[in-house]
């Protein structure tokens, strides 16, 4: 599915990541962990194309995408929700949604049933202005406009983030239920552990640009991922 | 480097050589205009000894530009106006010089107020007939003008295009206000038919020479003054400002009394520039406040390299030098062609100009990964401050 | 002194044929007066004029409106008056019967001055007060209430008798006050009763004609006028109000439609399009070829003309515009000063660029019939070029606001502008959208271009005149908010008329212009500014 | 906040396309300035052909080139051929002195025909004065100058709007009582607004039935104006529209006059700025018999002017280019100076200056033009009517030649005026404090 091989990223003359390899699988959470500035976002980044990697490569369904641009990357399928939502704050819900047509052909262009019944509040609010929610309800339109887009890969950059504990739930739930279509592939970056550890496949910590620990979520080592943490 | 003394930092290789350079042509040019005998192949004709008296004002405001401009980040469409109000006053001055020798031989009134029927001088004209307050004007007129704007547009944070667009539309007013017989100042035929500057005649070869020398001087001495500013710590603020303003400002820096200082400088140059221009070319006009010199200033210190004062001179006289040689002959028609060209061009392929590229250029033979990591520097900040 | 000779020979001439006409010829004050034609002096044409209009022959009516339409030809020597028909055929003004024979070789058109201009509508006046269509008699009793000619009260009495279009009736009647007042004849009681018809109609025509009234009326006529003279100028203050708001709606509206293509390229691209004011001239100058084409190969279409010229303009100026921004702008996005530099040198290629192709000079561009003239709404006059203008503007206005609503094009521009990575993090093509908003904005202009060919003059020069004006009103009403350009397009341009009439038309603008540079010291955003986390982010 | 969101900037690689472009630029232009003819006269062509003058100027240009290659063809001028030297103002009033002194010292012209605005003139007056050339200027302006170095081959204001109202005022010209002077506000319009004034007062005009309007250069919104002066031209009175309106504005302000149904037989209007080639841009339907006063129109019968109309359209290659007043002004001013130059055999400006006045040269409307000693020219006054066709129909044309007056009588500073470059040497002379004035230095 996607496959990171030896990626190297720069911000000027910083080093933001040093050789990072990452799998991701459909049906299987990659969850990403590490503390604030270790390099958890500048990953997504360079898996979406908003920042070009300098070395490595990134291989997604067979195809070679290192080089490719945002618009193609989230074209061939790739979702993503980013830190802070970025919701379009003029457009109504309804609109925002609708962006996410952008990658698919004219007749596939409505919003899926699943955006509704997972997020129920989103149908209340078509006709609001992005702008005008609450951060838990704006993360929730971040990752239905992701969902609209039918991705394959979808990237989730710190859903749970200053956000009311009931949504957290939600949010958790709606992961939990698109593994289980086992139609896509998901990476979650997170620093909230437990929802971390309940949701991922496959845990991975960062640190510094490097990752320090990575495992699978049945062999996984308590000890050893609370000590990668606590570097 | 960093302890070097304030001298040596105020005269860096290219200054000293601008102002060498400078020197040399303020020497040649009038001695091989007034001692070389006409038709000597090294005699300099009084064409183009006029020639390069414009350019050298023309120079002047692009130093005046380059300043706020490049060192500030404040791109002023404006300065036309200041340029203007500059010559006016000198303008003004000249035409109380004429006395009774105008066409009427009124005494007092200029030519044109005779033949309008005003029948006394307005009050705005007292004391033009004194040199020294005259020269007053020249720099409070634009230095207040540029003061009170600044006042108002920096303490409510007009910033970047906005910036641009309201000085523009002030020197848009200044026009419209200017082509207006009833403001008193001549109207769209401006000042002219000058007589003499402090006795002597502005026409004469020798008053000419006199006019260039005098233009070099105060090039050399504003580019002295602009150099002073940015080498000193005043100028590192400024260049945070243009870099980061907001991120200047949190630093403590009054952002505001930064940015008014040098624009009220920057204005008072330019009108040192137009008082200096008027005589030597013997009229000032509203044609003078029109946007789109103000625009065509600008480009002079892109295409020489903005953020080196070096270069905003060198871009005058370059632009201003293409524009005396393709305006003539066949090319004459095509010639807005080619500045719309290099204004395009300019921005497109050399937004360092010519300076700044060259700059590069050496730079990048001598050191090129200390360039590059310079560069970076430079250029990472520099984004944000594009983006206001 | 050849002139002098000239006309002795005329007269010799002339009277020499009369004598022998005279003979045989059945000579009526009709054929009479058509000799006077053949002299080409405008007083013996303004005589001939007359006579003819008063001759009672039917073929006054055809040779006049001839004249009028320089379609009147005579020959001196011959001293044979010819009416030339629209389709070219010659017609004997004698007779009325086809002309037979070779034209005679100084064949000349009967030339016509104003005041014969004049002669021949009170003419037409009198001839035309009984025509079959209602609206030449409305005209024909307009131009009689403007003459007064005392010598055309009968016929306007004997119209009266007969008329039963109420609104002609009613000039009628006005017309026939008029006359009476003017008259020095003319008792107390049909003065007042005049003064009354006078007093309704209300204008500017009438205040004239109430004011020259002698002095020494009769008391209660004096009073009658008095009090009509207050209503009519009470009446008129309110109208200059009314007027003044038109035509600041208007003015606006000019406004509006030369800013808004910049409302979408500065205010939603953030992009310092200083070649904007090209774009509305390039979308003149589509007109003019359209035009152009229209008058040499398909004269019947003329009406037509900007229905064609719309489209074509809309997509001149989008492809140029598209073209600019894929090859210059694309590369200085985040750099606006540099943007500004380098459309400005833009601006300057393209107006040099028309100068060499079509010529430094005016172009003519024609109003087509439904944008020509005028009509009286209340006490105020309504051109019909500003009416369309105002509707065009409001059309162009919601068509462009629903386009942003209601089509993907428009959602995916309004996504962009928001938020540029997240746009293109969802798959939006946003170089694409960059294009075509850009193209938008530059084909809005040329709509621009298209209107303004109608009330302006189209020379390269045509747009330079709107680009500052045109950023005043974006600043002014808010970047990147449509309806606050709107609103700014209105202010400015009703605030500007209001100023005009005391002011003068300089003071006005430079008013204006010092009013909109305080004003952006007060708020920097403008009047509309957008608000919230989305802004500034 | 619109940017804050973009991609910063996005550079593009290609910058040494700049270098090439520029070297080539200087090479094609090294090759077209190099060898000229040798001993040929130089006449200077100083006429906007880039910038907003150019709507005007670029005809004279032309103009100019066909005179010189007509005076070639008849074999030159001395025995020399006349060359063209052809420079761009770019209508950049400071560059018109640039150019002038150019055109003087560099390229060594014998004259100098050129200017349209009157900045313009006052621009390179010093010039001339400095380096004592020769100025034709064709062009109406509003007098109160007399220089000796320029020729003025345009009409004064006496040589157009004095006999424009006199028309007017005529049985002829609608007898009209009540006047609107309506102009761009600069020097011309305010000048001749004020000649005017003083003029229709004197002639028992109230000053009420006076009404002056300024407007900005190119002006774009006339409907305030234009319904003003309809309103003021509904007192009762016949009222009289005097334009001098300038350039651009033009269109726009008889685009309103027509549309508000403006009408020559209510209320004529007269301008002094308004000839074939601004008719060109307008549909003059709506415009009929509305007036313009100039000393020359296209469509006065004369075979002179008909030749000229055929070898014209013929040397442009355009059957339908129209001719214009300063085009004449221009043709009269050649052919004056090529005749000032045969008599005294040389191309010395203080020969050839003294001996143009009393110069004649036949004008395109059949009559003789002479150089007056005040450096005016003698000139007939038409008054045309505007047709459909974008012609004028002359309505009235005055009796004989009008001499050009330098310092008009109608305004207490020049009355005592007088220009004699023959007797007095000098161009103000008072003929009060018997002074000429400005000569001090």
């Amino acid at each position: 599915m996607l496959e990171a091989t030896n990626i190297d990223l720069y911000y000027g003359a910083a080093q933001a990541l040093r050789g990072i390899s990452l799998k991701a699988e459909p049906g299987k959470v990659t969850c990403v962990l590490g503390r604030n500035g270790v390099g958890k976002s500048s990953l997504l980044r360079a898996l979406v194309g908003q920042k070009p990697v300098k070395n490595g490569t990134i291989m997604f369904e067979g195809k070679d995408i290192t080089r490719m641009s945002t618009v193609d990357r989230a074209r061939s399928g790739i979702a993503y929700v980013p830190q802070g939502r970025e919701i379009f704050p003029l457009l109504t819900v309804q609109e925002n949604l609708e962006t996410g047509f952008a990658p698919l052909p004219r007749n596939m262009r409505e919003i899926p049933d699943d955006v509704f019944s997972l997020f129920p509040v989103l149908q209340s609010m078509l006709g609001r202005r992005g702008g005008d929610l609450s951060g838990g309800q704006q993360q929730q339109l971040a990752i239905g406009r992701a969902l609209t887009m039918r991705p394959r890969l979808l990237l989730l950059d710190e859903p749970t983030e200053g956000i009311q504990p009931s949504i957290i739930k939600d949010i958790g739930r709606a992961i939990d239920y698109l593994r289980s279509l086992k139609e896509m592939a998901i990476i979650l970056v997170e620093q909230y552990l437990d929802f971390a550890q309940e949701l991922g496949d496959h845990l991975v910590v960062m640190d510094r640009g490097s990752i320090v620990y990575q495992s699978d979520k049945a062999n996984l080592d308590e000890a050893a991922l609370k000590r990668a943490l606590a570097i | 480097m960093m302890t070097a003394h304030p001298l040596i930092r105020l005269l860096d290789r290219g200054s000293t050589l601008f102002l060498v350079l400078l020197g040399a042509f303020a020497i040649a040019i009038p001695v091989l205009n007034l001692l070389m005998p006409e038709g000597s192949a090294l005699h300099v004709s009084t064409y183009f000894v006029a020639l390069f008296g414009k350019y050298v004002c023309y120079g002047l405001l692009a130093l005046s530009i380059d300043l706020i401009w490049g060192y500030v980040g404040i791109l002023s469409l404006g300065h036309g106006a200041f340029f203007a109000l500059g010559g006016y006053a000198m303008g003004m001055y000249l035409m109380r010089q004429i006395g009774d020798r105008g066409v009427y031989a009124n005494p007092i009134l200029p030519d044109f107020m005779v033949f309008l029927n005003w029948s006394e001088l307005p009050f705005f004209w007292y004391g033009f007939q004194n040199f020294f307050y005259a020269m007053l004007m020249v720099l409070l007129v634009p230095g207040l003008l540029a003061f009170v704007f600044g006042w108002f547009a920096f303490r409510s944070r007009v910033t970047g295009v906005y910036l641009s667009i309201i000085t523009q539309a002030m020197t848009y007013a200044l026009l419209l206000g200017f082509f207006r017989n009833n403001f008193g100042f001549g109207g769209n035929n401006g000042l002219t038919d000058f007589k003499d500057i402090l006795g002597f005649n502005v026409q004469a070869e020798g008053t000419r020479n006199a006019l260039l020398v005098t233009s070099c001087i105060a090039l050399a001495v504003c580019f002295l003054i602009c150099r002073a500013i940015v080498t000193s710590k005043f100028g590192k603020v400024l260049i945070g400002i243009r870099d980061a303003e907001s991120r200047t400002r949190f630093l403590g820096y009054r952002v505001e009394a930064y940015k008014l200082f040098v624009f009220t400088v920057s204005a008072c140059m330019a009108g040192v520039a137009g008082a200096l221009y008027v005589p030597q070319v013997g009229i000032i006009n509203p044609g003078e406040f029109a946007p789109g010199n103000s625009i065509e200033a600008a480009i002079w210190v892109a295409v020489g390299g903005r953020g080196t004062l070096t270069g905003a001179v060198l871009g005058a006289f370059v632009v201003n030098y293409a524009k005396t040689f393709f305006t003539s002959g066949a090319l004459a028609p095509y010639w807005l062609f080619m500045l719309g060209g290099l204004f395009i061009g300019t921005t497109l392929f050399m937004p360092r100009g010519i300076i700044g590229t060259y700059n590069n250029w050496r730079a990048g033979h001598a050191d090129k990964a200390e360039a590059r990591s310079a560069e970076a520097k430079a250029a990472a900040p520099a984004q944000p401050s594009a983006a206001e | 002194m050849g002139k002098f000779h000239d006309r002795i020979l005329a007269f010799a001439v002339a009277i020499g044929l009369i004598v022998a006409a005279a003979g045989f010829a059945h000579a009526g004050p009709y054929e009479d007066a058509l000799e006077k034609f053949t002299t080409d002096e405008f007083s013996d044409t303004a005589e001939a004029v007359t006579a003819v209009a008063t001759s009672g022959n039917p073929l006054a009516a055809p040779l006049i409106a001839a004249l009028q339409d320089g379609r009147l030809q005579f020959s001196a020597k011959d001293k044979k008056v010819l009416i030339k028909t629209a389709d070219d055929k010659l017609i004997d003004a004698e007779t009325g019967k086809p002309f037979a024979g070779t034209p005679p070789d100084d064949l000349d058109t009967v030339r016509v001055n104003n005041r014969l201009r004049g002669v021949i509508d009170a003419a037409n006046g009198a001839l035309t007060l009984m025509a079959p269509d209602p609206n030449q008699r409305y005209e024909s009793a307009q131009q009689v209430f403007k003459s007064r000619d005392a010598a055309v009260l009968p016929a306007v009495e004997k119209a009266l008798e007969s008329e039963k279009v109420a609104r002609v009736k009613k000039v009628l009647n006005e017309a026939r006050a008029a006359i009476l007042l003017a008259a020095d004849d003319t008792s107390a009681a049909d003065r007042i009763a005049a003064i009354e018809f006078i007093r309704a109609r209300g204008d500017q025509d009438s205040l004239a004609l109430l004011q020259s009234l002698p002095a020494d009326l009769p008391a209660d006529v004096r009073a009658a006028a008095n009090g009509a003279i207050k209503t009519v100028e009470r009446n008129l203050a309110l109208w200059n109000t009314v007027q003044n708001l038109w035509y600041g709606l208007s003015l606006g509206s000019v406004l509006l439609l030369a800013a808004i293509g910049l409302a979408i390229t500065f205010g939603v691209m953030g992009v310092i399009n200083m070649a904007h004011g090209e774009m509305v001239m390039l979308g003149a100058y589509v007109t003019y070829v359209v035009q152009d084409v229209i008058r040499t190969s398909y004269p019947g279409l003329f009406d037509y003309s900007l229905a064609i010229a719309l489209p074509l303009a809309f997509i001149f100026s989008a492809a140029v515009g598209i073209a600019i921004e894929r090859s210059v702008i694309r590369f200085l996005y985040g750099r606006p000063l540099e943007t500004l530099l380098a459309t400005w040198g833009i601006s300057l290629v393209l107006q040099q660029a028309v100068r060499v192709a079509f010529g430094p000079t005016n172009k003519e561009v024609g109003n087509p019939s439904w944008m020509s003239g005028a009509f009286d709404l209340g006490g105020i006059l309504i051109t019909y070029n500003r009416m369309w203008i105002i509707l065009f503007t409001a059309i162009v206005f919601a068509a462009l606001l629903a386009m942003l609503r209601f089509t993907r094009l428009g959602l995916e521009m309004r996504a962009v502008t928001q938020n540029r990575q997240m746009a293109a993090a969802v798959g939006i093509r946003t170089a694409r959208i960059d294009a075509l908003t850009f193209g938008l904005g530059s084909g809005i202009a040329g709509l621009a271009g298209v209107a303004l060919s109608q009330i302006d003059n189209v020379s390269p020069n045509l747009g330079q005149g709107y680009i500052i004006d045109s950023f005043m009103v974006v600043v002014f009403g808010g970047v990147g908010n449509l309806w606050g350009t709107l609103v700014g397009a209105l202010t400015l341009g009703i605030a500007n008329k209001f100023l005009e009439p005391f002011a003068g038309a300089v003071l006005a603008k430079i008013a204006i212009l010092v009013f909109i540079i305080l004003f952006i010291q007060k708020r920097p955003r403008g009047m509309f500014a957008l608000k919230g986390r989305a802004i500034e982010a | 906040m619109f940017t804050s969101n973009q991609t910063a900037a996005r550079r593009p690689t290609a910058r040494k396309w700049l270098a090439a472009t520029a070297g080539f630029a200087f090479a094609v232009t090294g090759a077209i300035s190099s060898a000229q003819a040798q001993d040929t006269i130089k006449v200077g062509v100083l006429h906007s052909l880039s910038g907003t003058m150019a709507i005007s100027e670029t005809t004279l240009k032309d103009t100019m080139l066909f005179l010189i290659d007509e005076q070639n063809k008849k074999g030159g001028l001395l025995g020399k051929k006349l060359e063209a030297v052809v420079v761009d103002p770019a209508s950049n009033w400071p560059l018109f002195a640039e150019k002038a002194r150019e055109l003087i010292s560099k390229n060594k012209v014998s004259a100098v025909f050129g200017c349209w605005t009157s900045v313009s003139r006052k621009s390179v007056l010093p010039v001339f004065k400095e380096l004592n050339s020769i100025l034709f200027y064709p062009v109406q302006y509003e007098g109160e100058e007399s220089e000796r170095n320029v020729f003025y081959t345009g009409a004064a204001p006496n040589q157009q709007a004095i006999p424009a109202v006199d028309y007017l005022m005529s049985k002829e010209g609608g007898s009209v009582k009540r006047w609107v002077l309506a102009g761009t506000d600069y020097v011309y319009p305010r000048t001749t607004n004020k000649i005017l004034e003083a003029y229709l007062i004197g002639k028992g005009v109230k000053k009420e039935d006076i009404m002056i309007n300024y407007t900005p250069f190119g002006h774009s919104d006339w409907q305030t104006i234009v319904s003003d002066i309809k309103k003021f031209g509904s007192a009762g009175k016949k009222t009289g529209v005097v334009s001098t309106i300038n350039g651009d504005a033009n269109v726009p302000f008889y685009k309103e006059l027509g549309n508000q149904g403006i009408k020559a037989t209510d209320i004529p209007v007269v301008a002094f700025s308004v000839g074939e080639e601004e008719l060109a841009g307008l549909d003059t339907k709506p415009l009929l018999g509305h007036l313009a006063a100039w000393n020359y129109f296209q469509s006065i019968k004369n075979p002179g002017n008909a030749e000229f109309i055929k070898k014209w359209q013929a040397f442009t290659k355009n059957p339908k280019r129209v001719t214009n007043d300063p085009m004449e002004a221009h043709v009269i001013g050649f052919a004056m100076w090529v005749k000032a130059v045969e008599k005294v055999k040389s191309t010395d400006p203080d020969k050839v200056i003294d001996a143009l006045p009393g110069i004649t040269a036949p004008n395109l409307t059949g009559g003789t033009s002479t150089m007056l000693p005040n450096h005016h020219i003698t000139k007939p006054v038409f008054v045309g009517e505007i047709k459909a066709d974008g012609q004028f129909d002359v309505v009235w044309k005055t009796k004989g030649l009008v001499p050009g007056d330098a310092w008009t009588d109608f305004l207490p500073g020049s009355k005592d005026l007088e220009s004699d470059w023959v007797k007095l040497k000098c161009g103000n002379y008072n003929t009060v404090t018997k002074k000429c004035g400005g000569q001090a230095s």
